[in-house]
């Protein structure tokens, strides 16, 4: 119907001779045919045109006629009807206007766009299965105009205001020249429909989009936002990416401060789990100078060299086994060694700005690493010292 | 604009139920002299008239040709040249006559048949003109105060114009221009004479002419620019509304009076003669909205705007009706008014 | 209102140049007979007429007295009985006469000077029009057009009617009705004749009663609401800011024509002759506030709406003006023209 | 000025006969005095009269007159004035009108009250030295609509809309009625003018006067307002006063006293995990008292002197070990300390308020880790004492 309407439109407008623009409504010279008759009577019903029209007769003015009542007489060569149309008509489903940025003047046609359009100045008629860009564009808009409506109303401030720390008027207001941008609001939609954060994601939207646009007068507003909504597109993902990390920012460092806890205490630990075991070897030296007898030259074969052998054996292997445990120890060091860098390095990495305080936290871990590795060897060399004391005790025994 | 021909018969009875006195003319009355006078009182006469508008028909069917387009269609050529202006008038008289004797109306009181054919606009026109004596007064030479009798032409009550070469064309519906005065007895004997009804599509047509007739007239007579022809629209808009919404009829006069109200003569005049409106104006709903206006008043407020501004500078929210530019001379007011105010908290 | 005494005199030439003749009456007219339909003119006359309202004074000095006023002195006494209305029409009449030959004014024509006192509201009034005769035409027995003169009673185009009431109480400064003419002679000449002044201080009494009379008219004679009275003094406001942005003189047959198209004459009467108003209206600012109306027009948009709706109903917040309220058949025009928008969103 | 122009307004009403109020204009007839005749002028200079009247003598209409052209004639006995008066007229100095309702319903009149009244229907003038109860709480009312603007323009809501989860639109129109209440304002303005918790402080003014006012049509929100001004302020300083000990509470004191005692335990804890250890020194010693024998002068290279050197070498070791993992545990206890007080600063900076409480807290964890320090040296000094001990004992067997 909305075609047929524009098409009739764009025939009688074109068969108009000496057209005028006046007042609003295109005026010209029309010879009338039945088919121009039958396409006045369809404008007329959609008060395009007033079906009723003087006429002339070689161009002698000769009263007027209505369309209902037209005689054969009337389509005598020699006859003109003066025909007016209205030459803009902005309806919910079609649209007749001179050019685009009559169209784009219209509020509700930005927010609710008409798909039938019909431009007086250019002849051009715009109809869904059309490609034209910015036609394509137009039928978009009103996803930016519904993204916007749907922040203001989340700040409770109708279909056009945003509250965010200062009120963002919107006229929904275009220009012809905005509609050379493509609208694509998929990665905010998406944003939007997220379950997670959905609160802070529409707060930060509006934060966004309120520095955005506080510098343009509301009239720009949204033209401007059409302009650059790449741009706008791209800081609200960035000022969400670091909202996302920002949240965890300061789990992060109470997270650090803990491992670096951690991790002091636990290679502490190494120490400490190894210190009661070391506490056996004084105990077997003990044992060892209570048990070593003196034994006289030659007597390699009584009980008492026996013994003495038996003993200095049980505090080597004593001191082997002990050594052996300190030297595994320095294994799960550089276990966990690896393990703290790895959190440390990564953390360092992901939150720079923390990257000194993360080094430090790092620098306490591994000052403590050093001094148990320094007790480490002193135990290793105390255990060697007194299985040493214990070989010179077996030696002295034989008087040697 | 010429008078081509004129002659006077006349059928009359001085008082209500007297017989009828008829006396026809044989020849036509000269065009010279004093007739003069009487000739431009009489091209005068329907421009100053309240007319209606309409063509020949029989009750509602302008198909079938009544009496007086009969005769029209005798004497005439394609060309409107009159084969014999007396005999036409003749006929036309006693056919006048027989309207009056036939129906019994005893109470009208007939007058002088002036007919006349002029050419106006390169149309030519045949009108006929019943007019009465009326009594004036005059100063003698000795300055007492004596009577004199002369022929009114300063109104028409009754009369009819017919435009010829409209008429022939057949082209056209709305040919006739006739006044029948208010009384509807006087109005359907005198419409029966003629055999002429008002155009019944008519009302796309005047309401669209009316727009046109205040347009032309206020840019073209007044030399106003667009905004205050646009304003004059509205006012025409605005009263018209108001008529509806009251149930009166539109008339031209009043909507001459109430838009030119310092020209209205003029503009009545114009929109009769060239934009042919009759006085009473029918006015189609659809037609109205190509005034593009929105307008209504009540609650003390009046209001009118383009309807184009809707949804632009006009905005419309339940109820709540916000315009984001006023006329300069409003806000001054508005401003003078608040002034004390303004000057204190802003 | 009768009247009570009648006189004609005359003094005229009959072309340009010519001598005057001069020639007076020594007795009253009669007010029976043929000079009856004489004095329902004369009534008329100042009623059709368009007026201008003031006092006798000499160069704006109303202390002073005017030839004119020292007869009026010399043969009216207090109860405004006439001593002797023959000699003091016909000392008015030479003094006419010594006008126009003192000051050489040889296009004036003169005319008929009819004197006549008469009653009106139980005020006495004098007044003196100068008539002149025009031609017309009669249709003779062979229905031949004939000429035929009468004393022109239609229109008045000099002539000054006083309020001997009012004007001996004192108490007025708008006790003398007077119609000069437009041409700067004519009306310079006549009113040093009559030596009358226009009421300097009338703007704020005319502005004043121009909103009575509107208010007097449309309650009282044509039975409209407290709504309706309101509007008609917002179209009178309206209009007469119009008038004056553009600089132009508001005249009384306008804004009857503006406010009551279909009862303008009715109502310029009644303003005339029960609210005393002149035809040129001089408004006063101060008391067109008093009106109550803010109202403007331009932009394609006309607002008007009373003055103490101001920060109720409507509010102005820089520049935008918002109405929570607005007349039913405008919330009906809108709703209509956003019909399929609104049925599709909301 | 604005006193005179009343008084003369009341004067002249007074002395109407035949009065009626008409098309908004008191008219009546006058007999006019030349003190009329001056304040007559007065309000014609106010535009609260034409100052140009009808007149009548003995009861017969008798033209008009300006009152600037008055002269003797006029002011005679049987000579009326038809005067008409305006009957209202609300302007910022003065105020003419019927009766409170109409002033009321002016909302610049409300925002910012008029000084000078004339109420025509009671005949009642109400000016700055006047006691009258409601006069005085008009000339106070404005100060609600402040307190409203304040907080609307703290929510960008203009001076009408406040947006707390909602727009909550002010009209600030009254009723006669809503005067018997008296405006007392002073609690909020004292809250609204503190500086600690400001933000939060118009916040929770914004949530009361929502939930307070939320059901009322906008129409008649103020006057509710001023009607239940007491419960309201009560209800906000309820609010305020249960925000304030929640915020404390709840989310500081719990949480540092939490970490004072998980502080103060962990560093006991250091303690506690090398007490058992320091256990096996004293049974070191025992041994060391048995084992060691005397050795006669000399005889350095008897078997004796080995196992003395080896006791007492063993005991050193086992000293050494002992005092190496002491030391170790004020390193952990400094790295505690270092979290501790990384945790407590950051609280005490967070909340100035609660600063000395925090500081108490962690000066209890201070004094705990003092203790266990305190203890730690104990310990390391028994040691060096118990070697010491077994040194002495060493070379007293060598009678040196």
């Amino acid at each position: 119907m909305s075609t047929e309407i524009l098409d009739a439109y764009a025939l009688v407008l074109a068969a108009l001779e000496k057209k005028e623009l006046q007042d609003g409504e295109f005026k010209g010279w029309l010879r009338l045919t039945p088919q121009l008759k039958d396409k006045l009577e369809l404008l007329a019903g959609e008060e395009l045109t007033t079906g009723s029209y003087d006429l002339i007769r070689d161009g002698k003015p000769l009263s007027s006629a209505n369309l209902s009542q037209l005689k054969q007489a009337h389509f005598q060569n020699n006859i003109r009807f003066h025909v007016e149309l209205t030459a803009q008509k902005i309806k919910s489903d079609y649209a007749i206007c001179s050019e685009w940025n009559e169209l784009l003047a219209n509020e509700l046609r930005v927010k609710s766009p008409v798909k039938y359009i019909f431009f007086t100045n250019t002849m051009t008629l715009l109809t869904p299965d059309c490609k034209d860009e910015k036609y394509v564009n137009y039928l978009n808009v009103h996803k930016a105009y519904e993204f916007v409506k749907e922040l203001a109303e989340s700040t409770e401030g109708g279909d056009s205001t945003i509250f965010y720390e200062r009120p963002l008027r919107f006229e929904f207001i275009l220009n012809e020249s905005d509609l050379d941008c493509s609208i694509d609001l998929d990665a905010l939609q998406k944003l939007l429909s997220k379950d997670l954060h959905k609160e802070a994601i529409t707060c930060l939207m509006c934060r966004e989009l309120v520095s955005f646009l506080k510098d343009n007068a509301s009239k720009q507003r949204f033209s401007y936002l059409i302009q650059h909504m790449d741009s706008l597109v791209s800081n609200v993902l960035l000022s969400y990416q670091s909202y996302v990390e920002n949240y965890t920012f300061d789990k992060v460092r109470k997270e650090y401060l803990e491992k670096r806890t951690e991790y002091v205490s636990k290679i502490h630990g190494v120490f400490d789990n190894i210190a009661t075991k070391l506490l056996s070897l004084p105990a077997g030296i003990w044992f060892a100078t209570t048990q070593i007898k003196e034994v006289e030259i030659g007597g390699l074969e009584t009980m008492a060299f026996v013994k003495n052998v038996s003993v200095v054996s049980t505090v080597v292997v004593l001191a082997v086994l002990l050594i052996v445990n300190l030297i595994g120890q320095f294994s799960t060091i550089s276990i966990m060694s690896k393990e703290y860098r790895g959190v440390f390095d990564s953390l360092a990495k992901t939150y720079e700005d923390e990257a000194s305080e993360i080094g430090k936290a790092e620098d306490d871990i591994k000052s403590a690493q050093a001094k148990v590795e320094f007790k480490l060897y002193v135990a290793i060399g105390a255990t060697l010292f007194l299985v040493g004391l214990t070989i010179w005790m077996f030696c002295e025994a034989y008087n040697w | 604009m010429a008078i081509k021909h004129v002659i006077i018969h006349v059928v009359k009875r001085d008082n209500d139920g007297e017989g009828l006195s008829k006396q026809l003319r044989n020849n036509e009355n000269s065009t010279e002299g004093m007739t003069a006078q009487l000739t431009d009182g009489l091209l005068e006469l329907f421009s100053n008239a309240h007319l209606n508008i309409g063509e020949f028909g029989v009750d509602g069917d302008n198909e079938v040709e009544p009496a007086f387009e009969q005769k029209l269609n005798k004497y005439y050529d394609d060309e409107c040249k009159c084969s014999d202006f007396v005999a036409l008038t003749k006929e036309l008289a006693n056919k006048y006559e027989s309207v009056i004797v036939g129906d019994q109306l005893h109470t009208v009181k007939g007058g002088y048949l002036v007919f006349y054919h002029y050419e106006r606009n390169d149309d030519d026109w045949l009108a006929v003109a019943i007019l009465n004596k009326t009594e004036g007064i005059d100063v003698a030479a000795d300055l007492e105060v004596v009577a004199s009798e002369i022929l009114d032409l300063k109104k028409l009550h009754l009369g009819a114009a017919i435009n010829l070469t409209q008429w022939k064309s057949e082209l056209s519906t709305r040919y006739v221009r006739f006044r029948t005065g208010l009384a509807a007895e006087v109005r359907d004997y005198f419409e029966k004479f003629i055999g002429c009804q008002r155009d019944k599509l008519a009302a796309t047509v005047e309401t669209k002419k009316l727009k046109s007739a205040i347009q032309d007239y206020a840019k073209n007579a007044c030399g106003m620019d667009d905004d205050v022809v646009s304003q004059k629209v509205a006012q025409a808009h605005d009263y018209i509304k108001e008529q509806q919404k009251l149930g009166n009829q539109v008339q031209l006069s009043h909507v001459s009076n109430h838009v030119f109200p310092d020209r209205a003569d003029e503009f009545t005049r114009q929109a009769r003669e060239i934009h042919d409106l009759p006085e009473e104006l029918a006015i189609d709903g659809k037609v109205l909205k190509s005034y593009k206006k929105l307008s209504g008043r009540g609650k003390g407020i009046a209001i009118s705007f383009d309807r184009d501004m809707l949804n632009t500078t006009v905005k419309y929210d339940d109820g709540e009706l916000t315009f984001s530019e006023i006329p300069d001379s409003l806000r001054a007011a508005i401003e003078e008014e608040l002034k004390d105010d303004l000057g204190k908290d802003n």
